[in-house]
């Protein structure tokens, strides 16, 4: 295999698969670390409310928004697979990925801009 | 994947998709002015709405991602069905567990 | 132009083949062959897109070489062409096809006759629903491209694959064939349909334009169907 | 050198429709019998029932009639087909139609009402051609194949029959065949064999036939001594796609229907010339076209390419963009605009009507060998109706597999093949390896002009003479030119020059058995003897290699069902 061999990869819907591949995958890792930070309220308020305020600092806030990102991606993907397994053909799926990235990246964006 | 597991996976992600809108929705709405604790637990301590909501989020999320991750394991690493059923579930039940724990940690007055 | 010599283990060699203005990828092939290289094996019958024996990928994508214009796939005068993927290699430009094959019997791809040739012609309409989507992904030639462009047969040896799954959509759709619930059973099972992530690949490449990934799609919505209600 | 020896009941050589129905009419009579198909390509991938557009004659519909399929065969063979030959083929298409569709699986087009669709096909006066859409055989071959996939039929793909072995005696032991892809030899002993590779006259310049079929199963006949008959009979297609050198598809068909529909031919000066051969114009038949080109293009008179061309633009470029969408495809992916330019086009070798001489049953005169499809001769004559190729195949590969396992309970048995005939043949086939390498491209090109100028659409005593001489000339040469013994893996170069070897020897016999018909008879046109000659007493050409050399013969066609001048139609009318 050598480079080229990766050359009708690069269509739209096979980086959509792998994209709602990679987010799933994060999503998996991300979903334990979430309901442990969540699960720190089982000692009371206070250590919630700490974690919090450390989640307050911009990176943290920028990896937030990222993962709500992903969380769109692979929901709007994943819905996107449910039409074409569920409904009767369509075509212009490439446009329709396409759209499904752009809509989560405006979401996620817009969550971004309201936390500052 | 077989029909039984692709049914699962396929109806708990239909099952996730408007809870995650909903959820998605609140994060904007608690987002407006700064997020705290207190107004976190505020809005669920107590609640079986909530409790219910994110009981069956919880489920529903633990099946997909194992499902979901052992579809990956059987076409990334070398395991098979019987391995990478085994290694997701394992996943499964720790998602499960946490997710559990966070829930009663929240709803719980 | 570079061209893959040997079996599993091989490598690209160097060519130059002159340049005409009518010229298929086959026919750059066949110039190596009897001009350059005599030893050089690869895998042609019709020459006219019909029999599907010579796909190879060329410049990185699986295609039909028979029917491919060079212009329409050198970049900058280059040419690389290379055996098939996801299928064994049996010498430079020539895969060993019976897995393809082995998995369209799986799938249950050969129809099962519910009639005998002492009975009348079963009359079909061709405007009936079934008929149309059964004609929809008939036109298959086997040339496996659709099988070697897909990520999943890669990733996952037991997939059946897009063309075998897409002859199963066919047969589900035969009115006259008998064994619809044996054929949705055999796809539905570890391997089968539900294994498929809609790559869309196999569609994008088919060279007879047909459309696995709505054919599996419906076999995915059957199948699913059938076990919900307990059939399968 | 290293013999693998295999033991069968049944040895079918080729995978075209004969091919593959008599494998499954064979497993069928008697499933304790192991049946083997050898194959040159992929099984079903090869051969040219999957090039099948147009599709099968059948008298399926109401108002066809048996008797009416009968007779156009008849006419259109200009009275030399065996008739019953002819007789088996037409009246076992409709069960054989029946069982492709009911048991087999094709799904076939139908008409609004549901019925099967026939539709029209030059040369018929009866829309009789079963299709599915224009790629009728890809349905047929692959439904086959798939049955036959599902069948416990022993497969030995990419394997090429060199030669029929006898035994000490005489009878058939078996086939010696080279495993393409390791380039090692088998033989396979088999108690029935059925011939199946399906002709093909590739020798021409131009041609249609699928590349891996180059006459071996006619040349391994001729070499045992077979009869053959109406050799000198190839049928051209007037219009072959011409793309010039060194490209493959020249030669391959543009569909009739083009002409049909209202398509000009124009000769290199833009001359609309069909006008000055025939008031038909473009819609004359097959024969007429094909030399009116023939002749312009000895005249000079042609395009680049030596070529006329096709004109469709003045029928609107999408209207035939969408009436004729597979052939202007296929011409654009090959770099031409059929619906709106011009392309060039030849007269393109399409089917070979000669074969070896069998009985109804496919029985020849060696026991145990059968033959059937294109290799075997006398259903169509001078000329096949388009449409009555698939029948043959499919109707008499299936009769083969009824017939084969009731011969073998008659008479069956391995037997010892004689092992000095094996040596002699290993010896045969290896030959180039022992000569030192030379050009068989050039050797190639001479064969196919010669064929092409000398033996071609249009035939004389000169250029006959002149013929024999080059292809005598053409095979002295083959004979001291070798290969390298680099690897015979899968070595395509090695089977290039058996191809060739296999294709002149054949070529020699079409070349006599045309000088030996001194009339003019549908596929065989002379122009020192325009005229077709007394139909009552019309004979048929047969061949016979010998000791001595080739023996070239004619017997009277018996007209065992109609004479010339009758018709079975009348007696239909009258029931
Ligand atoms: C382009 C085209 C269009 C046609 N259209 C029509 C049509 O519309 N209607 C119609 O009725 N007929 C049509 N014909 C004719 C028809 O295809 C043939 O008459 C028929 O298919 C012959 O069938 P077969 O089984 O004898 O041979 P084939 O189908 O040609 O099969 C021959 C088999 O023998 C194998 N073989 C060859 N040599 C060897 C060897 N040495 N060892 C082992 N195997 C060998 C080949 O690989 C192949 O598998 C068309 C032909 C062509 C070329
Ligand atoms: C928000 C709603 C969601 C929807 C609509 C959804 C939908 C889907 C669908 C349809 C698939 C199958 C893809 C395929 O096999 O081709 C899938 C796979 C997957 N999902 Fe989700 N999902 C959602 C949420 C989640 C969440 C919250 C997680 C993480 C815990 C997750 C993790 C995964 C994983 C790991 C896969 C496997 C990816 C793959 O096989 O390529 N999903 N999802
Ligand atoms: S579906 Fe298309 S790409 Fe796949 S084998 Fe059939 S013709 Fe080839
Ligand atoms: S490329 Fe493969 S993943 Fe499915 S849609 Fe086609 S089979
Ligand atoms: S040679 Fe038959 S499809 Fe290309």
């Amino acid at each position: 295999m050598t480079l080229r061999h990766l050359r009708h990869r690069h269509s739209a819907l096979w980086l959509a698969a792998l994209a709602h591949r990679l987010s799933g995958l994060a999503l998996a890792v991300f979903l334990p670390l979430h309901f442990l930070t969540l699960g720190l309220a089982i000692r009371g308020e206070a250590p919630l409310e700490s974690f919090l305020r450390w989640s307050d600092q911009p990176l943290v806030k920028l990896a937030e928004s990222a993962l709500i990102f992903l969380l769109m991606l692979h929901m709007f993907g994943g819905l996107r697979l449910l039409v074409i397994e569920n409904l009767s053909w369509r075509d212009g799926q490439k446009q329709a990925a396409t759209i499904v990235a752009g809509v989560s990246a405006a979401i996620a964006f817009f969550l971004l801009a309201r936390m500052f | 994947m077989n029909v039984r597991l692709y049914v699962w996976q396929r109806l708990t992600a239909a099952v996730i998709a408007p809870l995650v809108l909903v959820h998605v929705v609140v994060i904007f709405y608690a987002t407006r002015k700064g997020l705290s604790a207190a107004d976190i637990l505020a809005r669920t301590r107590g609640s079986l709405t909530w409790a219910s909501f994110y009981g069956v989020f919880v489920v529903a999320a633990a099946i997909h991602a194992t499902i979901g991750v052992r579809n990956v394991l059987t076409e990334w690493s070398p395991l098979r069905d019987r391995g990478a059923g085994l290694l997701a579930s394992g996943f499964g039940v720790l998602l499960f567990l946490l997710g559990a724990r966070a829930v009663v940690a929240v709803v719980l007055p | 132009m570079s061209l893959w010599r040997g079996g599993e283990k091989g490598r690209y060699e160097t060519y130059k083949v002159p340049l005409r203005e009518n010229q298929t990828v086959l026919d750059v092939v066949t110039f190596v062959q009897r001009h350059l290289d005599p030893t050089l094996s690869y895998r042609f019958a019709c020459r006219v897109g019909m029999c599907g024996s010579c796909a190879m990928t060329v410049n990185g994508r699986p295609r039909w070489t028979c029917r491919t214009h060079v212009s329409r796939v050198a970049t900058r005068g280059q040419l690389e062409i290379g055996p098939l993927e996801n299928l064994p290699v049996i010498k430079d430009l020539t895969t060993d096809m019976r897995p393809f094959f082995e998995k369209w019997q799986q799938a249950k791809g050969a129809f099962v006759p519910s009639q005998t040739r002492g009975d009348e012609i079963e009359r079909i309409r061709p405007d009936s629903p079934a008929r149309i989507a059964a004609d929809a992904a008939i036109e298959c030639i086997n040339c496996a491209i659709c099988y070697a462009a897909c990520d999943t047969v890669r990733w996952n040896s037991d997939y059946l694959g897009p063309a075998a799954l897409n002859r199963a959509w066919t047969l589900v759709n035969d009115v006259r064939d008998g064994a619809t619930s044996e054929r949705l059973q055999a796809v539905a099972a570890s391997g089968g349909c539900h294994a498929c992530h809609s790559h869309q690949s196999c569609q994008e490449l088919c060279p007879q334009q047909l459309n696995p990934t709505a054919s599996i799609a419906g076999l995915k919505r059957r199948t699913m169907w059938a076990y919900l209600k307990g059939e399968i | 050198m290293s013999l693998e020896r295999l033991r069968t009941d049944i040895l079918i050589l080729g995978s075209g429709g004969a091919g593959l129905f008599a494998a499954l009419h064979a497993l069928k009579a008697n499933p304790d019998l192991e049946v083997t198909v050898a194959t040159k390509g992929l099984l079903g991938k090869c051969g040219c029932t999957r090039m099948v557009q147009g599709g099968y004659n059948v008298a399926l519909n109401p108002g066809d009639s048996v008797e009416r399929h009968f007779m156009d065969t008849i006419e259109g063979g200009k009275w030399l087909p065996h008739q019953e030959l002819a007789w088996t083929l037409v009246s076992t298409a409709v069960e054989r139609v029946r069982e492709l569709e009911n048991e087999i699986g094709c799904f076939f087009d139908r008409n609004p009402d549901g019925t099967l669709h026939g539709k029209a096909f030059a040369g018929q006066t009866f829309d009789c051609t079963v299709h599915k859409d224009d790629l009728t055989g890809i349905e047929i071959i692959n439904r086959l194949m798939e049955q036959v996939w599902a069948r416990p039929v022993r497969r030995l793909e990419e394997h090429r029959a060199v030669a029929f072995i006898p035994a000490a005696d005489g009878a058939l032991a078996g086939v010696l065949l080279i495993d393409i892809r390791t380039g090692a030899f088998r033989f396979v002993a088999a108690q029935a064999v059925l011939l199946a590779t399906g002709g093909g006259p590739t020798m021409y310049r131009y041609h249609t036939p699928s590349g891996d079929k180059s006459m071996d199963g006619l040349a391994m006949a001729l070499r045992a001594g077979l009869l053959l008959r109406d050799m000198e009979m190839v049928q051209f297609h007037p219009t072959g796609l011409l793309a010039g050198p060194d490209t493959r598809m020249t030669g391959t068909v543009l569909e009739e229907g083009l002409r049909g529909a209202g398509g000009h031919l124009l000769n290199g000066a833009m001359h609309r010339f069909m006008g000055d051969y025939d008031k038909e114009l473009e819609r004359a038949t097959r024969d007429v076209v094909s030399r009116a080109i023939y002749a312009e293009m000895r005249a000079g008179r042609t395009t680049p390419n030596g070529g006329v061309y096709i004109k469709m633009g003045h029928l609107g470029p999408e209207k035939v963009a969408k009436q004729f969408k597979g052939m202007v495809e296929r011409c654009r992916d090959c770099g031409f605009d059929l619906a709106g330019g011009l392309v060039e086009v030849v007269p393109t070798a399409h089917y070979f009507m000669g074969g070896v001489v069998c009985r109804p049953d496919t029985s020849t005169e060696w026991p145990g060998l059968f033959v059937a499809g294109e290799d075997a001769s006398g259903m169509h004559g001078a000329n096949r109706l388009g449409g009555n190729g698939v029948a043959n195949s499919t109707v008499f590969g299936g009769i083969a597999g009824d017939v084969m396992p009731r011969w073998i309970s008659a008479n069956g048995g391995h037997r010892a093949p004689d092992e000095r005939v094996l040596d002699a043949e290993l010896a045969r086939a290896l030959h180039p390896f022992g000569c030192k390498p030379g050009n068989l491209n050039e050797l190639r090109e001479k064969l196919l002009d010669t064929m092409w100028g000398e033996v071609g659409v249009v035939r004389d005593r000169e250029g006959l003479d002149r013929g024999v001489a080059a292809l005598d000339a053409i095979e002295a040469e083959l004979l001291v030119t070798g290969l390298a013994d680099e690897g015979r893996a899968f070595n395509m170069t090695w089977h290039d020059w058996l191809n060739l070897r296999s294709l002149t020897e054949v070529s020699r016999v079409i070349a006599l058995a045309a000088r030996k018909r001194e009339n003019s008879r549908g596929a065989h046109f002379r122009s020192d003897f325009p005229e077709p000659g007394d139909l009552a007493s019309s004979r048929f050409t047969v061949a016979r290699q010998t000791a001595a050399g080739l023996d070239i013969t004619d017997a009277p066609v018996a007209f065992t069902h109609v004479r010339p001048g009758e018709t079975l139609l009348d007696k239909v009318a009258a029931e």
